[in-house]
């Protein structure tokens, strides 16, 4: 597991890479997503582009993180899901919450509209 | 019948060795990257529910996973010796976890989803316990 | 250190299953593919001796590899319950097989390829023998 | 394992595809190609191109086969090797008493220069 976190337009673009799965990648990814959110606009892009597989811990950290940008009227988006991850995502109907994009100007672009 | 089995400790890091050994074994299968995707996200959350419940997160206990080709279908046998589950969990329907309310996410439940995807992405799944040994029985017919 | 146990019967049509777990544990690894290749002969090596000289090409017999990734190697451990070796086979200068004279192909061994190639991919071999089980220890160090 | 044979210019080609590994593959393998030297001029080009993977049992069945064209003042050659069979080949030596070719071509013209 991997992670970079970037700001741009005060919205905080982090990319996840690996396998976000139980055990120590979600800890380290929930410690720092709630960091993130913690500090700046609430206002996340979550760019799994290079996720290659995600559990159901996975998902309860984007469901966490999604709480917690709530909390603060901010939003987590996802960008770029792999097929796997989107075949979670639509299984658990998740999709109702999360904005899903597919090109990272857009997904940035989404919280200007609000 | 080709069959094959496994054995890790209870370790979250060694669940993974598990899960690529089955997408391997799926190679000689007609399975579908979508199916075997799914094949593969059913023995993940079953084998974390085996750590985080039935062995309580403690590593260092055993975990057997058989896994056995026939002509039409795949079954995955997963056994542990931990404190074990009621079946009725498994039966239950467990898909109001999906019945999602978009407006309050603030109720969205966190977990619950590993039984209801394992239902979801296998043909049949069972559950017994025998003399302190618990097995989850997979099958996966081929598309 | 992750660590997990295959076990099979000594058919041949099992051997596959388990080379392939072995090449797919290998993508944990900073392994090139030629080493990949190599580690994936030399257990199908090895565990091809098992079914036909432990095991006298009896199926139905059981076969456990183990296999250790560690940070700079990783080892796998073959045992079987057969009537083994004389661990000299091994320790022997198996490369007299690889001593071809071009001009005389009707004298080329056949076979006895099997050992000097264990040897040749891997970076330490192993033989021993302990109440009943002969175990074949193999590791790889990381390029 | 999968066998097919055609015959050009009096020189059988055989293409394997699959793994040529000891038991039934090896078997099957081995059958073929001794019929096939049997029947012909003994004249074969081996086709290797699909061939995943091969142990030294797999080798067992060339050797057989080089010594049964041999024996008809004929001979095997083989045909577009693939990374690991090429390794196996060169790790045992065998290159010395196999031709490798990289061109089906080439290979049926080489019994012609005989
Ligand atoms: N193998 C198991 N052993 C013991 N209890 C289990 C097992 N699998 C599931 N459970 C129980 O069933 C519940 C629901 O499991 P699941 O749907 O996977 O969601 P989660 O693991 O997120 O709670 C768990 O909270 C646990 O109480
Ligand atoms: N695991 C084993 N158990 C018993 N005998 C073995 C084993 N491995 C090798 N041998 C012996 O060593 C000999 C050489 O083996 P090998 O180099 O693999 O060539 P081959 O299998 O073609 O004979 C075998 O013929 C056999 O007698």
């Amino acid at each position: 597991m991997q992670i970079t976190h970037r700001t741009q337009d005060n919205v905080d673009v982090i990319d996840f890479s690996g396998r976000l799965v139980m055990g120590a990648p979600v800890t380290e990814a929930r410690k720092k997503l709630l960091e993130v959110v913690e500090a700046g606009q609430a206002q996340v892009v979550l760019n799994l582009a290079d996720v290659t597989f995600m559990d159901s811990s996975g998902l309860s950290v984007l469901v966490s993180a999604l709480k917690a940008t709530r909390t603060k009227n901010g939003d987590v988006v996802l960008l770029n899901l792999t097929v796997p991850v989107h075949s979670l995502i639509k299984l658990t109907r998740l999709q109702q919450v999360f904005k899903i994009f597919e090109s990272e100007a857009a997904a940035i672009e989404s919280f200007k509209e609000q | 019948m080709k069959k094959l089995s496994l054995k890790i400790n209870s370790d979250t890091e060694n669940v993974e060795l598990v899960t690529e050994c089955v997408r391997a074994l799926c190679l000689f299968t007609s399975l579908s990257q979508a199916s075997v995707d799914g094949v593969q996200l059913a023995v993940t959350e079953a084998v974390n529910n085996v750590i985080l419940h039935s062995y309580k997160g403690e590593s260092s206990h055993p975990i057997w996973l058989t896994i056995s080709l026939q002509d039409e279908y795949l079954t995955m046998s997963l056994s542990d010796t931990g404190v074990g589950m009621e079946p009725i969990l498994l039966q239950a329907d467990r898909s109001s976890v999906t019945e999602i309310e978009p407006d309050d996410v603030m109720r969205l439940d966190e977990g619950g989803r590993g039984l209801f995807l394992i239902k979801a992405t296998m043909d049949k799944v069972n559950y017994h316990s025998d003399g302190g040994t618990h097995t989850l029985q997979m099958t996966k017919y081929f598309d």
